[in-house]
């Protein structure tokens, strides 16, 4: 049925993790990747979600693609309230509100915290100094991390990406793990799935350490340990995630109208 | 109130210097930001300017890809789908760009705290993180407490951040219709566009269109900036080309991606800036410039129904020119 | 979304309950206020609220004299050019009623610092005053350091105030516009009712016309309350009565004299309950209260144009007796 | 000439406070007495006044008489924008934009502090209770007289009016004289003028002390002093305040449609 469906790891990705989105929540998309799974969630099982971008756009589903950002025609097209940054992840985002939110990460660590600032040739080291690789730094990440009631990290996995600890905390996860985001009195309760192209990491209770909680119909547990940069324990409760519906797919691809996802 | 319709030129004229703070990119990386204005700056070869940018957006790339920046804070410094800035990007990475980082709220809250001239704003995110405690215009300070110091809640006694308010020299703000005094609407999200208003020393607006008071007075709750705060006011469609202009035209697709390649390197970078930043004298040619086709094509966007209610009060470019301020004409 | 438009006497029964803190006023003491929704929390005999208006209005001056608030804050608790309001003053001269006096910008602050969920809101306003050292709810605490405590600026070390975010259990928020799903869009000065919107808990809209989403698509930089936000929407024209509601209706001179006058005494005050509370069923039997001559006129104002762009998106009533949320009718 | 113009002390002191209001200037006037005077200069002498509400309301001049409240719609119906509270009183007013606001008084003292909260029996004490009589509170006041560059204070020259010191402080002067304001680090200048039904008093440099600094035709120093509750000093260049000219009444009398100064 996999191969007969054929759809690409990051379909299956999006999928994954639009069924994390609940209807009825409040929820906050960046462009791409996020925005695919948040619509894609709305189209497939949560139609009265309450979606809105970090510009403060609010009652929109993209028009004729996916969006170029998040303020562009295609998302302002049908939007039915106009706002501003500080409304969006300030008042509704920040304040605690939010209750899920998709942010990306160039890298991610084994608590779950986000690199998105740049790349360097080791440790940074206690004199700042620019990155070998400039990478797009913490957009509205940071705020949705420290202020959504829960977050949903995409990622492509490859083991580059997943290290004992990010070089750059650009986006806070659980920190040192533990109760150690406690002691910034954060309102949002910290990431609660890292989905990448190949499974599914959620945190240990206790140690708030990502472990493998299940993996995808073309992968497997020693595949997405060896693709891990730390060493990857394994949930007694990993299984196998379900594989797209094809009516998931269809609902996907209606909202990735020009094939983003397919291409990989 | 008399008019403060000047020229793009005597705009950057006036009001710009070496070494300013100067602050746009209160618009999102794609959408409505003075792109233009950073076009003039460079054609007044300004340099060694301190860039607020909310987010990155073409007009930071091209000003950084071109050295003209030495210190920039952003929340964010891509272009969305159109990836990595390459022009920001080049440089920072050759250290010749000092670029502080905060996110997308922090930034908003920052130009908050200017407007109300507040000593600090009360930080419940960037706190806990390296947006923290790296700093790189104190590279030396670790964990870099000049740049958010913890400050504590006199109710609770906790500990939370203090973010420095911002109060740039000059805002350069792109906005959808203004009238000749400087009242201003902006259609599409405001992202900061409002507070850095009220937050900058000096405003000039750059207006994709100039309407008639009437419609100022007709829609007033639309009138996000009022005259009182505006410097002077430059009529300029496409200013954010080839960024979009939400109800007036839609993001240029290929030339966010062809801007963006040149500025990937120094050769190509010098060949954009001749062939689309000094090589044109005034409106018309800019518009050549753009294509007239393209440019009318990118007008009949999805959303450009937004700019209907407001259609008849726009003035043509013949009054528009009879509209300029007197003080400053010829 | 599904419509959420409800009748007003369930609006009350469902978000209302005696010791809530209940904000209103977020309108001027003249304006845009619900206080209707005053006038049915009274017919549902609600009492012992705390009040949360930015400014005294109508609204509060009549809950006060019926006695139903046992605290308030206020930034100012007149009626402009009407006068002392009477019946607060009544309430807060003979005790029955706490009165936390705070300025026009500290409520509003105390709302931005509520919407944001901060611990504390910096304050350069209010302090060095006996706004900042003296409190009708701490009235031992002398100076009143739980009031507007001090708060060290960490980057000069200078001290300055701590107000107390605000996060009401209920708005009821008074538009002009509103679509049944929630959008809704003001016109005149917000004063503070976008913030507010964000700062309760909840948030129920009485809006005087509904509109065909059409027209919230049409406008959505007019939308500055989303429905994502919203609880419940109440139609009911001439909700601010005697207010006035830019657009829609002038204020009622008269009766706001009239009003304030029987607020004085507890024997007016307990006519004014029989015949302007009490006395009406529904919609139809309270525009007759107001007199259909005198609300015809009322609507004729000298700001009456500024409704015209939206005239033709508003539902006539029958349309809108038929949105009512089903689940909820009958 | 004075009999002839026939104007009363209200239309003098309205006609004084809008002298004081200079072309071009960012000005914040409430309702009543205080928009009349600024109005009033608008219409005289300060064309380009830039002026506002606290509600937000900009590019406004009242129609068809005197509005109501700062939103009315004698002042709505012809404005440019509408905003907020937080706009005007706090980003162009407490910011220190704002170069001159127009606050009434109850009671003022000679360090020019206003009360517009309540009238007790005596000191309040330390033990804080509710007034004898109780007044509209501090509205935008407070905030003018912390943010305002500099801003008068427009009041009813009687002597329970002008205190030794104001049993409560709703907005702040010179506290307690001399740089007192100072440790507040308030951006606002202080009161620059206290114009009365009877004359002018201006701050003494210095000790900020409120010296008389000018009576009207109709009234003179011993008048004043009688009817000032503290020992009122006379500023060495004390004058005459000159009359009202014709031009100056029929301007403000365009303003004051409804005749409300020419009541008393």
């Amino acid at each position: 049925m996999s191969a007969a469906l054929d759809y690409s790891r990051q379909e299956m990705m999006a999928i994954a993790t639009g069924r994390e989105i609940r209807d009825g929540e409040l929820a906050i998309f960046g462009v791409g990747l996020s925005m695919l799974a948040g619509f894609f969630a709305q189209a497939n099982h949560a139609p009265n979600l309450r979606s809105m971008t970090e510009g403060g756009v609010y009652g929109a589903t993209p028009v004729g693609g996916l969006p170029w950002g998040i303020e562009c025609n295609r998302i302002s097209s049908n939007a039915t309230s106009f706002t501003s940054a500080l409304d969006a992840l300030g008042f509704l985002v920040a304040s605690g509100r939010c209750d899920v939110g998709v942010i990306g990460a160039a890298q991610v660590d084994k608590h779950g915290n986000v690199n998105t600032t740049g790349i360097w040739d080791g440790e940074i080291g206690p004199h700042y100094r620019p990155p070998k690789t400039r990478l797009p730094g913490a957009g509205g990440a940071n705020d949705i991390a420290c202020g959504a009631k829960r977050y949903i990290i995409m990622v492509t996995h490859e083991p580059k990406r997943f290290a004992e600890r990010v070089t750059y905390v650009s986006s806070p996860g659980y920190l040192d793990g533990g109760d150690s985001r406690a002691r910034h009195h954060f309102v949002g309760g910290g990431p609660s799935a890292i989905i990448t192209t190949l499974g599914i990491l959620r945190p240990e209770p206790g140690t708030n350490e990502f472990v493998l909680n299940g993996w995808f119909a073309f992968s497997g547990i020693e595949e997405i340990r060896a693709n891990t940069g730390w060493n990857l324990r394994v949930s007694p409760d990993a299984r196998l995630i379900p594989e797209p519906t094809a009516e998931e797919l269809a609902n996907l691809r209606k909202v990735d109208q020009t094939g983003a996802l397919r291409k990989k | 109130m008399t008019s403060k319709l000047i020229s793009l030129s005597e705009a950057a004229r006036r009001f710009a210097w070496d070494g300013m703070q100067y602050a746009s990119g209160a618009a999102l990386p794609v959408g409505s930001d003075a792109v233009i204005f950073g076009r003039e700056l460079l054609r007044q070869k300004h340099k060694d300017l301190h860039a607020i940018f909310h987010c990155n957006s073409q007009q930071l790339n091209l000003l950084a890809a071109a050295g003209a920046v030495t210190k920039a804070e952003c929340g964010f410094s891509a272009l969305e789908v159109f990836g990595f800035a390459n022009g920001l990007r080049r440089a920072v990475e050759n250290g010749q760009l000092a670029l502080e980082d905060y996110s997308n709220l922090s930034m908003a809250l920052r130009f908050l705290g200017g407007a109300l001239n507040w000593p600090f704003v009360p930080a419940t995110v960037n706190i806990g993180s390296d947006l923290q405690d790296r700093s790189a215009f104190a590279p030396d300070d670790y964990p870099a407490r000049s740049k958010i110091p913890a400050v504590v809640d006199p109710f609770t006694g906790r500990e939370f951040g203090a973010l420095k308010p911002l109060r740039p020299d000059l805002a350069a703000i792109q906005v959808t219709l203004a009238d000749p005094t400087g009242n201003a609407i902006m259609l599409g999200t405001e992202w900061s566009r409002y507070e850095l208003s009220r937050a900058a020393k000096k405003v000039v607006l750059i207006a994709d269109a100039i309407v008639d008071p009437a419609c100022i007075r007709q829609f007033p709750n639309l009138v996000r900036i009022p005259d009182i705060i505006v410097e002077a006011v430059v009529h300029w469609p496409f200013a954010a080309w080839p960024q979009g202009s939400p109800g007036m035209y839609d993001i240029d697709e290929s030339h966010m991606a062809f801007m963006n390649m040149a500025l990937a390197t120094e050769e190509g970078t010098a060949a954009y800036l001749r062939e689309f930043v000094e090589s044109y004298d005034d409106l018309d040619s800019y518009l050549d410039l753009i294509g007239r086709d393209k440019a009318k094509a990118l007008s009949q966007g999805s959303s450009s129904f937004l700019l209907d209610p407001y259609r008849r009060w726009i003035l043509p470019p013949e009054d528009v020119a009879g509209l300029a301020a007197p003080e400053l004409a010829a």
